[in-house]
């Protein structure tokens, strides 16, 4: 991603390198995130979609990872959440709504996987599962054959809070270390995993689990995109410059249920939720940009109205392409010709 | 005696047995304040506290080995794998440790946990949330296998499970939890382990199955029996490891025609096994080969409905199967 | 054509599918300046550097993890597990990932990744050094499952797996790797995935197999040849998944009498499957029960030398389920 | 394990609480560990046994953990090397003669599983297997018992520096740390797994991944064994007092092969292991005790024949005692009558 136009001195984004027209652009892709995201909820609220997972409040920050990027080079191990990230190096609302409706023509997996589970070779977005944490060491195997192949390519993976617990995040961030790989650990943590809040997930700081890896650690608050992308964007030169790994911890607060499936007021209260969901980062993120003269009421109704229509067209388009057909359901086990090449 | 739901029963099982036994608790992810994903485990963090409904952190293999941990020290624990799709993180606990803690101990030590994991699909679950893992782990010795497909027996093999002094993999299928009720007594009864069922007689045609397909065979027998004057015979093995021989062999003796279904993969599933048993033992009572009616051998399946109704047996499925080994 | 070790050829695989394709390489525990708890990969290192011959931390999910994402991104890495026993931890990945990850991303992706494990006993290994893990891994569609009894077969099939588009488990038999050895080509050749080896013809009994107990199979037939005049028919199945259905088709029917022999414990192994397979298709060309000679049911072989003996194969073994089936 | 005897006020093990005659028995202990080790190696290269595996250098630490703890009510899960640990808890040279030769009399296995691989319930030693680091979460959930129960017991599990990196490490001092669990986790890090040197194993410090965990974590000179009892005395009464799990990283040099089948000149150099051959940790207790005046040169003299003594009558009845039936070897896959209690 090229940067471009006129850098005013003063502003945050400029001292961090972003162009006028790249903030704006984050923005756009925040919102169109969120936009996304809230159809996703309605459409399974009216039955249309058997299930949704939501990001919100998470895109600002997935959003700024995705620009501290470089999308022609770099390889994306986004999370189940990661829509703003997505969206970002390049998949459509349509393809999103594809998946969302699991039809043959959704580029993920066509309709094969649930929602979320991202993939696309083509815009360099590795294929996901939903075991959590497995991605951590293929982002690690991923940089490892960059490094072998003395290519100026970085991977960067997402993953939960609950799932920095996992015996795979450990053994792939170790890996990594050892070998000072160009890699980017990047745990969302949002502060629950389904049910279970931090405090019975782990007593200790996500962050400072690198410390144990022999590479950095970052905390950095997710309603802060600047900050993270300014952060993402110097792990990024780090692993360029052959300085190995960092770990990430974004902090957010997962204001939406686990899924459509869950109800979270089993486990929490309307209380704990209200403020988080009252200190919206993409306000925030708005209102930062109208201080800065580069928005305004009139822009944002137009980019509603713009996105409206987008994703209206995607949701039709979606709902009305077919299935794969069952049939077809038993291909790809292997290689349709599964003859050795020599 | 009332008629409850599959899923109630199992919570049933457990808050009875936590009841009974102190040192019997459950653990695993959102178990506790939430009461499962499924609600399999509601109330049992209100009526027993959060020492014995234990909300543990993301991590299989730590549920599983600190599980093992508290068994070998004499307490009964039941862990939850949320998904039996996640369990694949413990399978070295599973396989290395809870079947082998009793046998390389020359019987010194012993591992009496049960692991629960909802198996299944049918509920759009897709790729990671509907499959069958019985083949990893069936034909591990050491590791007991129960499958229940009523509420009956699922509450009566989680008590034998959690009272059992070796580890058992309780596999509920989720699909039951709410589309399958009967009659489940009010006071305590256990289901032994490693006793297959037959749930219904017949004379012409052998089906040998465990957990949801056989309500597909019943509701075919139903029609056979009415349309076509086929009578099936149907066994439920209930447990799929050890595997209940005699029942097996007496089942396929009895019309010497045999179909064996169940969701999990075709191949190297549990089916094979039973094929094998009965091909080493009874070849010469058979009067057709031994279909197998199971899932394609594909890695799971797809969340579009085509591609998952393609790999689920139902009932039109089961019934032509069976109707058409009946005419061989 | 020079007469190799097992071992031996399984090294040259490697060494020459190395200086084929820059893409290729090995990596996992003591593999790299060590070459190999067993020497397997003994001289990589020096000849490729510690890029390519890669020690990795002790970790078998990271190994396979790790090699996962390189083969996703066009690499073609061979990871190493030191003993299989020692492969479970690595089982998410294998199962939820190598095996799915074509699959779930409707072709997209592949996970052309080789798994290299040392299985079996009789080298005083004990219960967690000797075990066969087959059982675990086979059923799981999406994964190719070799396991050579032969140089010829273990150079061919292991190249086969490197250059192979899909992942692919090579199990290797350990107590093989010094005491086999035969003629192996000087050439580059392939040994195809997929494709069963008729090792001897006859037409008394078939015996079905793979990996180590064909050898006792083989001895066994030469006795029985000379002293009893029984003629066996021997199919190495060479890879375990897929397997070779016609093959074993052909085989059975050749003579209508069949032993599966496998190092597997019996029950739930690839001789279920294989049995299941004959049961289903040729019931009527058979001249006798379909019998299986295989480990005990019990969790691994013990270390001291009555057990292990008591739970392997051998010719004596073998020999006597042959004849005794002859007889049938 | 009670303390008696007088003390003396100037001395390093007085202030640690240890009286003389407990100190002179940790001594026996590190000497008994050291001599049957000797012992083992001599058996295999003999040929009388397939295997052995040392721990050599590694035992006054291991002696010294022991003996931090209570043997009538905590729990140990030592690993493969812990001759010295298991013989101060109250395994018996003629239990390990039995379990090297495989016999049916050997408590741990019966001659099932490899030497080292130890059990006995009766000692309160968790039976352990091969695949390393799957007792740390066994130790957590022992420890989470304890708790449950309201017992005063702690549970401390050993285990190697490269067996660290394994996913159970993490998932285990996790669990136990978000509980606050009566545990110690001993990470015995001679520098080696085989034949991996730690720097390709991990770039960070061992002892430093507690923090992540939120508990302490505590490097320790292993040729101190003092102050390694003292960091495991401190650990356990923290444990005892609710204060949680902690991590003891015990620095040593692991001076012989990783076992009889390895050859470690393969992969390093005489010249790298001799110091450390020369710095022999045992050598530096009894000069310790000779300068505390509680040692003499004929103490040693006596104390060396009588484990000769020991250790060849525990051979020679190890060597003689049967193996176990060939038909035994079937029994206990299960409970011998698979009852279910009532
Ligand atoms: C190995 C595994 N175990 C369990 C699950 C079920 N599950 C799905 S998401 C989730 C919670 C994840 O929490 P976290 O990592 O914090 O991510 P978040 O959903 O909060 O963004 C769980 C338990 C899973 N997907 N994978
Ligand atoms: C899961 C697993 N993988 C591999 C092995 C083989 N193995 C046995 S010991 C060992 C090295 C252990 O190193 P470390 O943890 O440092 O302990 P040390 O032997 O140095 O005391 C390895 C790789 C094993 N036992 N378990
Ligand atoms: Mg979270
Ligand atoms: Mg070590």
């Amino acid at each position: 991603m090229k940067q471009s136009g006129s850098v005013q001195q003063t502003s945050r984004h400029a001292r961090l390198g972003l162009s006028d027209e790249r903030v704006v652009e984050m923005y756009r892709m925040m919102q169109l995130a969120r936009k996304y995201d809230e159809r996703g909820q309605l459409l399974k609220l009216a039955g249309k979609v058997n299930f949704h997972i939501s990001g919100i409040t998470q895109e600002p920050s997935q959003v700024a990872m995705a620009f501290a990027m470089d999308t022609t080079t770099d390889w994306f191990l986004p999370y189940y959440r990661d829509y703003g990230f997505v969206l970002s190096v390049g998949m459509t609302v349509k393809d999103l709504m594809l998946a969302l409706f699991a039809k043959e023509e959704d580029p993920n997996s066509a309709g094969r996987q649930m929602p979320g589970h991202f993939g696309s070779k083509r815009l360099r977005i590795v294929t996901g599962s939903s075991p959590v944490t497995t991605q951590v060491p293929h982002a690690t195997g991923i940089a490892l054959a960059a490094k072998m192949r003395g290519e100026k390519s970085v991977s960067i993976v997402s993953f939960g809070d609950g799932s920095s617990n996992q015996g795979d995040f450990h053994e792939g961030c170790n890996f990594a270390g050892v070998h000072k790989l160009p890699v980017i650990f990047v745990c969302q943590n949002n502060q629950y995993a389904i049910s279970v809040p931090l405090s019975k997930q782990t007593r200790g700081n996500i962050y400072e689990r690198a410390i144990g890896y022999g590479f950095p650690g970052i905390r950095v608050d997710g309603n802060d995109p600047l900050e993270v992308y300014r952060v993402v964007k110097e792990a990024r030169e780090r692993a360029i410059a052959g300085e190995g790994p960092t770990l990430v911890e974004i902090i957010s607060y997962r204001v939406t249920g686990h899924s459509t499936t869950d109800n979270d007021l089993d486990y929490r209260t309307k209380e704990e939720v209200e403020p988080f969901k009252q200190n919206d980062p993409i306000d925030g993120f708005r209102n930062y940009l109208v201080e800065a003269g580069l928005w305004s009421d009139e822009q944002e109704t137009k980019l509603l109205a713009e996105f409206r229509a987008i994703i209206d067209e995607a949701t039709q388009y979606a709902e009305r392409a077919p299935f794969q057909p069952a049939e077809d359901s038993e291909r790809y086990v292997f290689a349709d010709s599964s003859e050795v090449k020599s | 005696m009332a008629v409850i739901e599959y899923i109630e029963a199992i919570r049933l099982a457990m808050k009875e047995e936590m009841e009974r036994d102190g040192s019997v608790f459950v653990l695993g992810e959102d178990v506790g304040k939430k009461g499962g994903v499924f609600g399999t485990t509601k109330g049992l963090y209100q009526q027993f506290g959060e020492e014995r409904a234990i909300d543990t952190p993301l991590a299989e293999s730590a549920i599983a080995g600190v599980a093992i941990g508290a068994a070998m020290v004499g307490m009964r624990p039941v862990a939850e794998m949320q998904y039996s799709d996640f369990m694949f993180p413990a399978t070295n606990q599973i396989i290395s440790e809870a079947a082998k803690i009793r046998y390389r101990s020359n019987n010194d030590w012993d591992c009496p946990i049960v692991i629960r994991a909802p198996i299944g699909g049918g509920i759009f679950g897709g790729l990671y949330h509907s499959q069958c893992p019985e083949s990893v782990f069936f034909g591990t010795p050491g590791l007991k296998i129960v499958a229940p497909a009523t509420a009956y027996d699922a509450k009566g093999l989680l008590k034998a499970a959690i009272r059992d002094p070796d580890p058992v993999l309780f596999f509920e299928n989720k699909k039951c939890y709410r589309l399958i009720s009967d009659e489940v007594p009010d006071e305590d009864y256990i289901v032994p382990i490693g006793k297959a069922n037959v749930m219904r007689e017949g004379s012409d045609i052998t089906v040998i199955g465990y957990s949801m397909p056989l309500h597909f065979a019943m509701q075919a027998a139903e029609e056979l029996a009415r349309d076509e004057g086929v009578e099936a015979h149907i066994l439920d093995l209930r447990t799929i490891q050890p595997l209940d021989r005699e029942a097996i062999l007496e089942a396929a003796a009895k019309t010497g025609k045999v179909l064996i279904i169940h969701e999990d993969n075709k191949t190297g599933g549990v089916g094979a096994e039973v094929a094998a048993m009965i091909a080493e033992e009874l070849l010469y009572d058979l009067d057709a080969p031994i279909r197998r009616l199971c899932g394609p051998d594909i890695p799971a399946m797809a969340i579009n409905p085509p591609g998952e109704k393609h790999f689920l047996l139902n009932k039109e499925k089961v019934k032509s199967a069976m109707l058409e080994l009946a005419r061989y």
